[in-house]
């Protein structure tokens, strides 16, 4: 069977689901308890769990991060919530330095299987401060895997997988994806983290991208299409693990690279699956893979301005067009 | 508090008393008519303010969070007030009212809410991140105890440059749980800096009241760890709050230190536009918190000096002021993009 | 307090008096034999395995940063004996006390200091890194705050799985000032987590005293702004500091919420091996401090219940243990290479 | 004049010549005053310019972090020590969200010109938690200048130009460089951030690296001569800026590229600029860019695992060979 659903209803059964599955299952944040979250994401959780597993928390990410720890590696499975994304930087101490690294240095003693949820992105003019795209930074910490979903089932498939997964997880939310709607099965079985899928097949050019920048990809690949560009379209879904093979398969069809996301291009993970796929595949290239990601500034707050600065579709079908030759390649 | 009794209380710090030492706030007679004009003038024009922006908001005008400050003018006047003009202030998500009680004129306050290029920020910034430096507003962050981070650092800054000004940190009770705070109030005690923290404690952090979040819902005395001042005053009165304020002040300008200020109010709004208050606050709590209103305590507590005629002159001027800052906005033009790559790295 | 007076204080939290309450700690009499003995084996354990590892870290046998406990046996000890044995403890950069208190084999502890193979983190933690699970001790965090993230997160698993252990978080004095101190103690409080903070204060945070980091250098009254019970022992009596943790561990087990405990003693040591020690501290008050031996406090303490020859019997036999696990450590193999690229994602 | 100094008295030069030149500039950090810094960076300058300047703080780096930039924004230039880099992790707010944004955010109405000055990296055994090579995060935080000098000279001279910059600095030194001579000119210029330098000047490969990892290459290079293989090297000196030209210039003679760093390679600044180099000069290349950088694990303690773990002189060689064709290229 199959249902539609929002994505951020998939947010909440995925969660819910969890909770009801395994005692070990609990949530902390702000806001998420009676609340039901600033997103909705949790409405409906503390009154069927309790307050005790879905728990309010002060405004205090690096202690609420920091307990995510401590009470995964005594065999709990928290689910930690952080607000928007940018207050990652708050807590990043227990991410980067706990949760990534216990497992390892305790030589397997410790494990903190705990999945920290975040929501961000532009497109709804919080600026500078609560609209940023930090997954890239993760992918330098060994030790955390990232997940970035861009439908609703695959919300739920992945949540599945996250919540099972013996290291701490990175779960981020595209703010903009919550009234999206797709269809979910159900029953669902988890989906692998580091199996990325094609979303469109196409022959003149591969473009990877993840979360909102998947949907945004498919609209500049539509309008391409009316130029006479094919475009295949790769959702990568997690980033640690990253499916490099489903994207050198396409590439040694398409011979083109266009790696698109909305996190700042510069340092972000774009450059990672470029080297990857240069150094793997570099005889298959006909012409120099391109990163579409957003200019190098903090992000504006007004509307005529986040549109220069943040990666969209038109970005996306311009560095197609440049990686075909068609147009000259600019910064 | 609003019975007419103790408005200001010293409950710790270097000699407070163990029970709380009452201070009475500077009489009405130490302030001068144009003063007390002043003040009026501010908090009508920030109630107003708030007002006329939710409406423009709801009519998509201006677009982004809306945190309304309506309800708190008393603190934002009475304790700007009680500054020197190039003293600094640092405010929250919640600045409007911090903004222009600091002085900073209200069509580029408009404007910058409006995503328009005469904005303070040219249009960067919008609602939770308006500056003005030459108004002293050093301006909001967002993040919970960034105001704190700032106004610490902005105080070493006077310290070390041996300049007599002072910084102002506003806060909501909702940052008195962050690591920041204690980390800077530590500072700012350890280093006798000159910066007073006002803890608009308005009752909620979102949707949180104080005591889901400490044992103790009292704040001030949490300066006692720090060996700082900590004073409790009404924020509904503006006068109080002066007087608190202007005491701080001038205990940080002689090199006294810190204090942490902690100014009882009430949130009118909901937390940001659009909040589901309904569900963790009932209506008559807000509608009885509404009932004392800040506007209202001044109007009685000055009408033996000011005539109702020259108050509602002012009420009018504010309005027409208002009037046209909106219309400043709306002619403005938007951020030429190019500045949209301009002033990063 | 080593004239004998009171050494275990209530100074604050619910319920406690405004001057000091003194503890009269439990006697002598409610202690076992065997468990005096083990106290004192564990202590004298300690303090020669610190001597010897800095012996063999100067020889070269084992490398990176060495933080000894020297002169703190008596906290970790004390604390530790109060604890059931699965109850957990976390623990800082100044780790191997803690780890040998808590029960953790010297083997394996000795094999992690020089990296090999068979130390408890197969030779990738070191000496800031130990952890053994087995023993409860879950391990060290050499980033200022960790500790007390991680009891704080077993205590609320701990809570919500309804189980009756009990987490220990050391720290020490210099982590006061963290933010994440004051988050974790918040949090610990409004959720009575069965948690127990134990703040060593050994004097310094490197160079620093407590007094130029903090206005009041006393600590456990800190506990105050939580609504939480903050005790003061005197970390130099192993008794004193068993029975205060004995009460702490109690309140938190029956659901009473946790406790900050300040364990005053001294660092004996440089800061690490190394340490420009002369740069900050007279030797005079270092020979002073050292006059006060907690092992020595011991000896008289129970001299009229263990003989001299007993202790004598302890002594050599812990000295047999720890050539063992040097001897042990020394003849390990190093880790494999391909270990190096096991256990992370 | 010149004279040869260590790398640290380098650190240490700098910053009392900064003191002395500027009464904005002060220093803060733990242990920095009296007792003269844990790797004597700022020894003696407590003594001459006052604790007042050389101010020593509680351990507490999110507030000493923030405090630098209130003070920088109200006209003061904040040197903030923090002691090892991975304790960045817990002021990464103040960093992130403050100190990068305040100019771009504020319309240009607020400036925020602070040094944060750091080290870290591998090689004394400090384990997982104090060896992290972190730079990379700070390259995809716009407002942000990297800054990491390899040799005493560059200290100085790039030192000078970082705290005369109007944005945040962030200034890496290698630990294992602290004792390293070289020679400094006397009187020195500022040295421009975003030029890097040709080291050695080689024909069949360019390899660019930063910091400690020049050494290395450079290490690495004299190998591979006796191999027959010439090697140049660059030097990059900072990160933001990037001097993408120089290796462009490099590659146009070389036609192969290794970049490399101590960093953790996945989600490593190699990244960027192997993007970089092949979106702008593909035509050049003659054989994929590769990166040399450490295995995505945690730090190990124990000098063996450490080893095999981190990128040193011999994974640069190889990386050499594989791109040259002479041995398989294997991650
Ligand atoms: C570090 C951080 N965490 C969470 C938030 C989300 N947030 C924004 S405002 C708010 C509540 C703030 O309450 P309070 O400090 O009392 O200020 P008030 O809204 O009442 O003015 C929260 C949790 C944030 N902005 N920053
Ligand atoms: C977050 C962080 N900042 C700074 C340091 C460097 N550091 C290591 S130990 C230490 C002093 C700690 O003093 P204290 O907490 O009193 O413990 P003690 O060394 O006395 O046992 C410092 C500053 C650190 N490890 N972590
Ligand atoms: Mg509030
Ligand atoms: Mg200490």
């Amino acid at each position: 069977m199959t249902r539609e659903v929002t994505f951020v209803e998939a947010v909440r059964e995925a969660q819910a689901e969890a909770l009801a599955d395994d005692d070990r299952v609990f949530i902390m944040g702000q806001e998420i308890g009676e609340y039901g979250g600033v997103f909705r994401a949790t409405q409906g959780l503390a009154e069927r769990f309790g307050a005790h597993r879905v728990r309010d928390m002060p405004i205090a990410e690096q202690s609420m991060l920091g307990a995510g720890v401590g009470a995964a590696v005594m065999g709990m499975r928290p689910i930690v919530e952080v607000m928007f994304m940018d207050f990652i930087a708050c807590g990043m101490d227990a991410i980067v330095n706990h949760a990534a690294k216990m497992r390892y240095m305790s030589g397997d003693q410790l494990r903190a299987p705990m999945v920290i949820r975040t929501q961000g992105g532009s497109g709804t003019h919080h600026g500078s401060q609560h609209s940023q795209t930090l997954e890239s930074w993760f992918l330098h910490v060994p030790g955390l895997a990232v997940v970035m979903p861009s439908v609703p089932q695959d919300v739920k498939g992945l949540f599945k997988s996250s919540v099972a997964l013996d290291h701490p997880v990175l779960f981020i939310e595209h703010r903009a994806l919550y009234r999206t709607r797709g269809m979910v099965a159900d029953p669902l079985a988890p989906i692998p983290l580091g199996q990325g899928v094609v979303r469109r097949w196409g022959e003149d050019v591969t473009v990877a991208a993840i979360g909102k920048s998947v949907h945004q990809a498919l609209v500049a690949a539509r309008q391409l299409e009316e130029e006479g560009i094919s475009v295949e379209v790769i959702d990568l879904r997690s980033l640690v693990p990253m499916d490099v093979d489903l994207v050198l398969e396409s590439v040694s069809r398409t011979h083109q690279l266009v790696v698109a996301h909305e996190a700042v291009e510069r340092g972000g993970w774009a450059g990672e699956l470029i080297s990857r796929v240069v150094a793997e595949g570099f005889d298959e290239l006909d012409a120099p893979p391109l990163r579409a990601g957003s200019r190098a500034t903090p992000i504006p707050f007004a509307r005529e301005l986040e549109t220069v600065m943040i990666c969209d579709e038109r970005l996306i079908a311009r560095r197609v067009r440049e990686c075909l030759g068609l147009v000259e390649y600019s910064v | 508090m609003s019975d007419g009794t103790s408005a200001i209380s010293v409950v710790s710090g270097p000699g407070a008393p163990r029970s709380a030492e009452t201070l009475s706030p500077e009489g009405l007679d130490s302030m001068s008519d144009a003063l007390l004009v002043e003040i009026f003038r501010l908090m009508y024009t920030i109630r107003r303010f708030e007002v006329v922006m939710e409406r423009n908001h709801l009519a998509g005008d201006l677009y982004g969070p809306f945190h309304s400050s309506m309800g708190q003018e008393g603190v934002a006047v009475g304790v700007c007030a009680a500054l020197e003009s190039d003293d600094v202030v640092t405010s929250t998500h919640r600045g409007h009212g911090h903004a222009i009680a600091k002085g900073a004129e209200l069509g580029p306050i408009c404007a910058e809410l409006w995503g328009r290029s005469t904005g303070y920020c040219g249009g960067k910034g919008g609602s939770m991140h308006i500056v003005s430096m030459a108004h002293g507003f050093v301006g909001q962050s967002p993040i919970i105890g960034g105001s704190e981070l700032l106004a610490t650092g902005a105080a070493l800054a006077f310290d070390l440059s041996r300049d007599s000004r002072v910084a102002v940190s506003f806060m909501g009770d909702g940052a008195v749980g962050q690591g920041v705070f204690h980390e800077t109030l530590n500072l700012a005690a350890i280093w006798r800096l000159p910066v007073v923290f006002v803890v608009e404690n308005n009752g909620f952090a979102h949707s949180f009241r104080a005591e889901q979040m400490q044992l103790n819902p009292d704040i001030a005395p949490r300066a006692d760890g720090y060996g700082m001042r900590g004073v409790v005053v009404d924020g509904i009165d503006v006068l109080a709050v002066y007087s608190a304020t202007k005491a701080a002040v001038a205990r940080a300008r002689a090199g006294g230190g810190p204090t942490l200020l902690e100014a009882k109010c009430y949130r009118w709004r909901g937390h940001n536009l659009g909040d589901a208050e309904h569900l963790y606050r009932p209506r008559e709590e807000v509608e009885k918190a509404r009932r004392d209103d800040p506007l209202d305590r001044f109007r009685s507590a000055v009408s033996g000096r000011i005539s109702s005629e020259h108050l509602a002159d002012i009420e009018a001027a504010a309005e027409v002021e208002i009037a046209e800052a909106v219309a400043f906005a709306d002619r403005s033009p938007p951020p030429g993009p190019r500045s949209a790559l301009e002033g990063s790295l």
